[in-house]
């Protein structure tokens, strides 16, 4: 097995990730979209951690657990502040979201 | 006191965040507290920098002191490397000081729309980036430093600022932001082409001054050129200043301050600190057109002043002539020209960031900064009046007050520049840099003949204006006795430099020296 | 051909073409389910990278904990159920561009930096190891990410509140 | 000895400034106290100083130049480096020193020993340079009394802060400290109840210590310092009725410190290029050594020469930096007294006679030809005496008088009399202040604030008695009626001039003692004869008070006696007492009194008195006698029947000069040098606002804004961009990141 092949799963999978951020407007989507984002990365850090040997196999294999928890966090966040928007507006259209407009 | 030379530093520069920390915690309504606390802070780091003064070996100004050299991001071989030496000593307590005096003039003027909380924090963390930049000995953490400034003082500008504070907020960012891209790009370069003795790449500062002279000329042009972008903008050298009348004109008072004091000595000092030592060739190379740039931006300053109505912007344009000259004495690459650059930096602090102070009370109290309705400020607040006639001297060069000896020097020192420049052009930058003191004395006398002599106007003639007040005192009077004092008496900086100026222009061999 | 490789392109097809339905699909209830398949085959990918005790947990949390609140979230804001026309917004093109540059510049720089790079798997990893390390040398952070879930509690609970 | 301690003398005063400010407003007399005691201590240190001074015997031998160049150079192996620390030592560089390869360092330091090293090397007197008349002799000198500090070091220069006594420096310490105390026992009573009294004081204090620190400086950073500190007094002091009458007075204080900032561009210049020039050291000995040894390139100490120069020129107000002076005299009287004859305008001579060295090798003054000094000096003795005739305000008569009697010193010193120009300066401050003050009185006590001669004075003369006595006499003593103070000092210019080859400035010389004479009469006529005009007639005219006279008495007892210091009949003392070596080493000539010379110069000066008495004693009286006669025998014919001479003088010289020259040269002045100045302002103004507006809001600005500004044009994409939507600044992000990590794979 190449290590390439896992590097480049890792970073189509971000890719995509990219792009439904980009492009979604259903703002649970987009969490998704992020989850995918994660998952890449996670993949990257256990490839790399077996490609340096197994202590730091070990390494990778607890970053990633990091992640997934501050995944859990993150998506718990998220989606309780969907839930405040879809509150306030009744629609979680994030092209209708522009309060960062100066 | 082995601990104090350990932790005086990393004291210096993080005590600052502690006091955001606690700010951070105290409900946004008791201001006192926020205020009491400020003062704390900033007059705790202010005492480790007295401490750092009276423990500050000066008779080897030119060694780093109260060195710390630690781990900090491995793998880029970062380190967390910071000292004081000749050169930076004055500027991290000139940095110290000022901030202890604007939370001090602070305390009853918050301007809108007030909330001290926020507005004191900024100025804690501004100052952990001041003094952070002054003796970071790390590329990376120069940066990090460099760059932390530029937030707070965004905010500064953005939110307590003037009618215009957006676009000037804006535009400050955008620009000394885009100056930092380039410069980033030049310590990458820096880090990649100058391995340090063992074969490292490294960004320690004095590793690659040692090391720096081995890159090829062409490539030292190239790299010097990204360092002066960043450096130059931040100055701000003619013609990258225009971001400065604009963020002065916006800033709230203390911020203009800062900036004025402070933040624009980073670039100068960046140049003495990395551009200069790490690429001497590229350096010469540089030399005359950043002399020239100095001299036109010294007339070209001192013209931008003459045609504004504007106090406070008058005096931001006072600040491009007179960071000229600090860039003037940096170009020639000689003992003089250096040493007048370190002290046209801190009496260009002490005596700008004193005028801003003066503009910015005087806004307060007539609410216009417009020179035409202003006027007879010596009959309504005669203390008022004469520190500002004094500022405005000491502003202009006169001899026997600290700005004298920023100005005089460099163009002493341009008469006989660097062996690898050409001594007549700089004999004419020589010329020009004097012919601009006149006109420095034109628009600061012209100045003060509009606000504080004659009568007041009509529409102010009535007005209850009150004459300094005790914070006004309590924050000035240490800047007022400095400008005499440095004055008199430049060896008290020029004691400290000196030595530590050697190391920098060690590598430029002067015609007859 | 080893039997790792057949299963390593196995779950690459199957997560790749989830992934794309993921952020294209019409249906949100969908795309929710096309995750549930990606995230499965990362689950796969640990096991072949021989990190068991990832893998079940990948499974265990995000299949198990975070698909669901996604479900609940789809629901809670009563998202169309069925498909639905305009789930995107008018950037796919830009959006289609930067991925597919990014996707380019990293493809370019891993195949640059690891392109003949043979991976060894000597050891599997174990679950014992992995704790060890969490509690020794990793324990600051452990705790910080405890706190950090406790206030992503707390968080959330705040923000969600009616009042 | 005060003489090495002559470094009390400022500080004295500086102390009572900072006194006066603390505190001058809680005491009785707010703060004049200070002012007095401080004064009557200075003076008193500088008469011991003058007196040791005189005391001290002359045993330094003196060779001129040209054997100094040709002598080798002994180099002195000094002892103990106590890096001139209290030291008081003679001073060094007497003997003929080339310090040939060695660093400033070592140099400057050398200073302080070179005393006793300096007898070893003084070569034999030899051949002297014997071109211009006179000769010159060896005679033995005083030595000067050196004390140095150290002040500050930078690159590899330690530079030090010192004192230097010698007799030119005593006697101008002498001159300031006694003018200054009596400008300020007179002001006590002619400011009296001014609201900013304690202000004026404490300025007069900062006044007299630029002075002090100006004349005692052993360097030339020094001396940049006194010089600039008394820019900043006469700006305070010229503006220190800043509330009356518009804009007026603050423009006037405005314009002297602009105008003579303008010329210290010049002396920055200047000091910059001597620096390097002497071998990087300030001091003035060195550099004058330096000079005249031939260390210097020409070129080089030209371009010092011509610098120094036009801060002379500003600073002395000389043609044509000359306008300041007039609108000075905004300020109260005793400033301009104070301004005028001891202080500030003399700075300018005192310069030049310092660095004589350098002038005097720069410009080839030992050589007869024209030179730029005297140029400038002739040409602004015409220029403001001819202006004099035409002012009718009394302080302006003055201020024009002072100009061109700065005129002379300047020009004195440019043909190389190097004495006569700095006794001309001795004497002049006596009878000058003593005009000044009179005038402060006139106003004070006659005419009603006024100082208007036309429109407000006349018949003055047994209504202030005293004050009439005292300006008389000082008016003699300016125009130079023997034996008063002017006579001596105007007759030694006149001489060396001659004698040194430059007869044309002779002729000028002459001209102007003339025309100082008739304009000096015409002052004194409209002020004390004649019948009352105006506020001389409707305010009851009074004698002014005991602090006003006695001042005014004292002056002039000394203009009477001062000039006898340097007459022949008494020895010529004052020459002997202020010679020094740099003067010596220049090699400048020494000339008997001629009794031709003198007798042209009284011819001249009873010929201008009585001129301008004829003319003006006949523009009182029928104007029937309109006719013109040859000007052969005029001053007889003057003496005798005033009729015909008068109008002979008012046709053919008088009218002459006072309608189109002096016309035309005020004119001049008004509208071409003034407008100049002004209009340089104004150009100024403009550029900077074309700059301003134009260069900098419209092109780098606008090159700056120029994206922001032409997407607002064309569709505002950069409102586009900021929309505020999260996801396309996550686009933009995204894509710069990818950008940047592209960068950095290429690189």
């Amino acid at each position: 097995m190449y290590l390439m092949q896992f590097l480049v799963l890792a970073a189509f999978l971000f890719c995509v990730g990219v792009y439904g951020v980009l492009v979604r407007k259903n703002a649970v989507l987009v969490l998704m979209s992020i989850e995918l984002i994660l998952n890449s990365v996670n993949i990257n850090l256990v490839a790399l951690g077996v490609y340096r040997g197994y202590d730091q196999a070990i390494v990778g294999q607890v970053f990633s657990l990091f992640v997934i928890a501050v995944a859990a966090a993150e998506v718990g966040i998220g989606l309780a502040i969907v839930l405040l928007i879809y509150r306030n507006r009744a629609s979680i259209d994030l092209s209708e979201v522009d309060l960062m407009k100066g | 006191m082995n601990w104090f030379d350990d932790w005086a530093l990393t004291l210096a520069v993080f005590l600052p965040m502690v006091g955001v920390a606690v700010l951070a915690l105290i409900p946004r309504a008791n201001e006192d507290l926020h205020k009491l606390v400020a003062l704390v802070t900033s007059g705790a780091t202010l005492a480790v920098g007295v401490g750092i003064l009276t423990r500050f070996d000066y008779s080897r100004s030119r060694m780093p002191q109260f060195e710390v050299d630690r781990g900090w991001i491995d793998v880029i071989n970062s380190r967390y490397h910071v000292f004081v030496d000749g050169i930076s000593l004055p500027l991290l307590a000139l940095s110290m000081l000022i901030t202890v005096l604007c939370v001090i003039y602070s305390w009853n003027h918050f301007p809108e729309p007030h909330n001290p909380k926020a507005f004191l924090i900024l100025m804690l963390v501004l100052e952990t980036g001041m003094n952070g930049t002054f003796v970071a000995e790390d590329l990376i953490l120069f940066f990090v430093f460099f760059e932390l400034v530029l937030l707070p003082m965004y905010f500064m500008i953005g939110v307590w600022g003037g009618e215009n504070r957006q676009y000037a907020s804006i535009k400050f960012f955008l620009y000394t932001l885009f100056g930092s891209a380039l410069m980033i790009l030049s310590f990458l370069a820096l880090f990649f082409l100058a391995p340090n003795t063992a074969g490292q790449n490294t960004f320690d500062i004095p590793e690659l001054v040692a090391a720096g002279a081995s890159i090829p000329r062409s490539t030292q042009i190239l790299i010097f050129a990204g360092l002066f972008m960043g450096f130059a903008i931040k100055v701000p050298m003619f013609p990258f200043h225009t971001w400065l009348p604009d963020a002065h004109t916006e800033a709230p008072t203390v911020g203009s301050v800062i900036l004025a004091a402070v933040l624009l000595k980073l670039g100068t000092y960046g140049f003495i600190r990395i551009a200069l030592p790490i690429l001497p060739e590229a350096a010469e190379a540089w030399a005359p057109w950043i002399g020239g740039l100095a001299v036109i931006g010294i007339i070209y300053g001192a013209l931008g002043c003459l045609a504004q109505r504007d106090m406070k912007r008058l005096i931001a344009f006072s600040s491009v002539a007179h960071m000229g000259y600090v860039m003037l004495g940096i170009s020639t690459l000689t003992d003089y020209g250096v040493n007048a650059a370190v002290f046209g930096m801190v009496a260009h602090g002490l005596i700008t960031g004193m005028l801003f102070f003066l503009a910015g009370s005087i806004h307060e109290r007539y609410h216009t900064r417009e020179l035409a309705r202003l006027g007879g400020i010596l009959k309504q607040a005669p203390h008022l009046g004469w520190i500002l006639g004094f500022c405005a001297f000491a502003s202009l060069g006169l001899p026997g007050l600290a700005g004298f000896w920023g100005e005089f020097p460099a163009i002493l020192s341009a008469y006989s520049p660097a062996e690898a420049l050409d001594e007549g052009l700089f004999r004419i930058y020589m010329v020009v840099a004097a012919i601009g003191t006149v006109l420095a004395a034109g628009y600061l006398l012209w100045m003060f003949q509009r606000t504080a002599f004659g009568l007041p106007k009509e529409e102010f003639s009535d007005a209850h204006i009150h004459d300094v007040h005790g914070p006004e005192w309590i924050a000035w009077t240490p800047l007022l006795v400095l400008i005499v004092v440095l004055g008199i008496f430049p060896n008290l900086l020029f004691g400290i430099t000196d030595d530590a100026v050697g190391v920098v222009t060690q590598a430029f061999a002067r015609v007859g020296g | 051909m080893s039997g790792a490789n057949v299963a390593f392109g196995v779950l690459a097809a199957v997560m790749a073409v989830s992934a794309i339905r993921v952020v294209t699909t019409k249906n949100v209830v969908h795309a929710a389910l096309y995750l549930v398949l990606v995230l499965a085959g990362v689950a796969g990918i640990f096991i072949l990278l021989a990190a068991e005790f990832l893998a079940i947990v990948q499974i265990l949390v995000y299949i198990g904990a975070i698909v669901v609140l996604f479900l609940f979230g789809i629901m809670l804001t009563r998202a169309p159920i069925g498909r639905a026309p305009d789930l995107d917004n008018d950037q796919r093109a830009i959006g289609a561009v930067v991925a597919m540059f990014l996707f380019g510049v990293l493809g370019w720089i891993l195949y640059d930096g690891f392109g003949d790079t043979q991976l060894q798997l000597r050891d599997v990893g174990r679950s014992g190891d992995v704790g060890a390390s969490i509690f020794s040398t990793f324990v600051v952070p452990f705790e910080v990410i405890s706190v950090l879930l406790l206030a992503a509690l707390v968080g959330a609970v705040v923000i969600a509140r009616r009042d | 000895m005060v003489l090495q301690n002559i470094w009390v003398i400022p500080a004295i005063t500086a102390s009572s400034f900072v006194l006066i400010l603390l505190f001058g407003r809680r005491l009785p007399n707010k703060g004049a106290e200070f002012g007095l005691m401080a004064l009557t201590m200075t003076f008193a240190l500088a008469s011991i100083g003058a007196a040791q001074w005189v005391g001290r015997p002359a045993d330094l031998e003196v060779e001129p130049a040209s054997t100094i160049k040709s002598a080798e150079a002994h180099d002195e192996e000094g002892g103990d480096e106590d890096h001139g620390n209290k030291s008081d030592k003679g001073h060094a560089g007497e003997g003929a020193k080339e310090h040939a390869g060695e660093g400033a360092k070592e140099h400057a330091e050398e200073q302080d020993e070179g005393g006793h090293g300096a007898e070893g090397t003084v070569a034999e007197a030899g051949e002297g340079d014997e071109d211009h008349g006179g000769g010159h002799e060896a005679e033995p000198i005083r030595r000067p009394v050196d004390r140095r500090w150290a002040w500050f070091q930078t690159g590899d220069v330690k530079v030090q802060a010192g004192t230097h006594a010698d007799g030119l420096a005593m006697a101008m310490l002498f001159v300031v400290s006694l003018i200054s105390l009596l400008v300020h026992v007179f002001s006590f009573s002619y400011m009296h109840g001014d609201e900013r009294f304690t202000h004026y004081y404490a300025a007069l204090s900062l006044f007299t210590t630029g002075m002090f620190v100006l004349v005692t400086a052993s360097n030339t950073l020094q001396a940049l310092f006194g010089w600039e500190l008394m820019g900043l007094c006469s700006f305070m002091l010229i503006g220190h009725w800043w509330d009356r009458d518009g804009n007026k007075n603050s423009s006037a204080a405005l314009k002297a410190f602009f105008t003579t900032r303008t010329g210290d561009v010049g002396l920055l210049v200047g000091i910059s290029i001597l620096f390097f020039a002497a071998g990087q050291t300030f001091d003035i000995e060195t550099t004058n050594r330096a000079a005249l040894t031939g260390q210097i390139g020409s070129g080089v100490l030209l371009a010092a020469a011509a610098a120094l120069l036009v801060a002379v020129i500003g600073k002395s107000a000389q043609f044509p930096l000359h306008t300041w002076l007039p609108d000075a005299m905004a300020g109260p009287t005793p400033v301009s007294a104070l301004i005028h004859a001891a202080t500030m305008v003399v700075a300018g001579v005192y310069l030049v006679a310092r660095l004589y060295g350098v002038f005097w090798v720069a410009f080839d003054i030992g050589g007869g030809g024209i030179n730029p000094v005297a140029v400038v000096g002739a040409v602004t003795i015409l220029i403001a005496a001819a202006l004099a005739f035409v002012q009718a305000d009394i302080k302006k008569v003055l201020a024009y008088s002072t100009v061109s009697q700065l005129g002379f010193m300047i020009m004195a010193l440019g043909v190389g009399a190097w004495t006569a120009g700095i006794f001309h300066l001795f004497t002049h401050a006596f009878f000058k202040a003593c005009l000044f003050l009179g005038a402060g009185s006139i106003s004070h006590s006659g005419s009603h604030h006024s100082f208007d001669m036309v429109k407000d004075m006349g018949g003055l003369k047994d209504k202030m008695p005293w004050t009439f006595r005292t300006f008389l006499v000082a008016t003699a003593a300016l125009a130079g009626v023997p034996p008063l103070a002017g006579f001596w000092s105007k007759d030694e210019i006149l001489l060396g001039a001659g004698k040194n080859g430059y007869g044309l400035f002779m002729v000028v010389g002459l001209i102007g003692a003339f025309m100082t004479a008739a304009y000096m009469t015409r002052c004194v006529y409209l002020t004390f004869f004649g019948e009352p005009r105006g506020a001389a007639a409707h305010h009851h005219p009074h004698e002014s008070p005991p602090l006003i006279v006695v001042p005014l008495q004292v002056l002039a007892v000394l203009s009477v006696f001062a000039g006898l210091l340097n007459a022949p009949f008494f020895g010529e003392l004052f020459g002997k007492w202020t010679s020094n070596s740099t003067v010596l080493g220049a090699g400048i000539a020494h000339h008997e009194f001629s009794l031709v010379a003198a007798a042209l110069s009284i011819a001249v000066a009873f010929g201008g008195i009585a001129t301008g008495y004829a003319y003006y004693w006949k523009g009182f009286r029928v104007g029937s006698l309109r006719h013109d006669r040859g000007p052969t025998g005029m001053l007889y014919r003057l003496l005798v029947r005033k009729y015909y001479l008068d109008d002979l003088y008012e046709g053919f010289i008088v009218r002459g000069i006072r309608e189109p020259v002096a016309r035309a040269a005020y004119w001049t002045n008004q509208k071409v040098i003034d407008a100049v100045v002004n209009g340089a302002g104004i150009a100024a103004r403009g550029i900077a606002r074309f700059v301003y507006e134009i260069i900098d809001q419209r092109g780098i600005d606008a090159a700056v804004n120029g994206a922001g500004i032409a997407s607002s044009e064309t569709g505002g994409l950069l409102r586009y961009i900021q929309t505020g939507r999260v996801q396309q600044y996550a686009a933009l992000m995204l894509g710069a990141a990818g950008v940047f990590a592209l960068a950095l794979a290429l690189l």
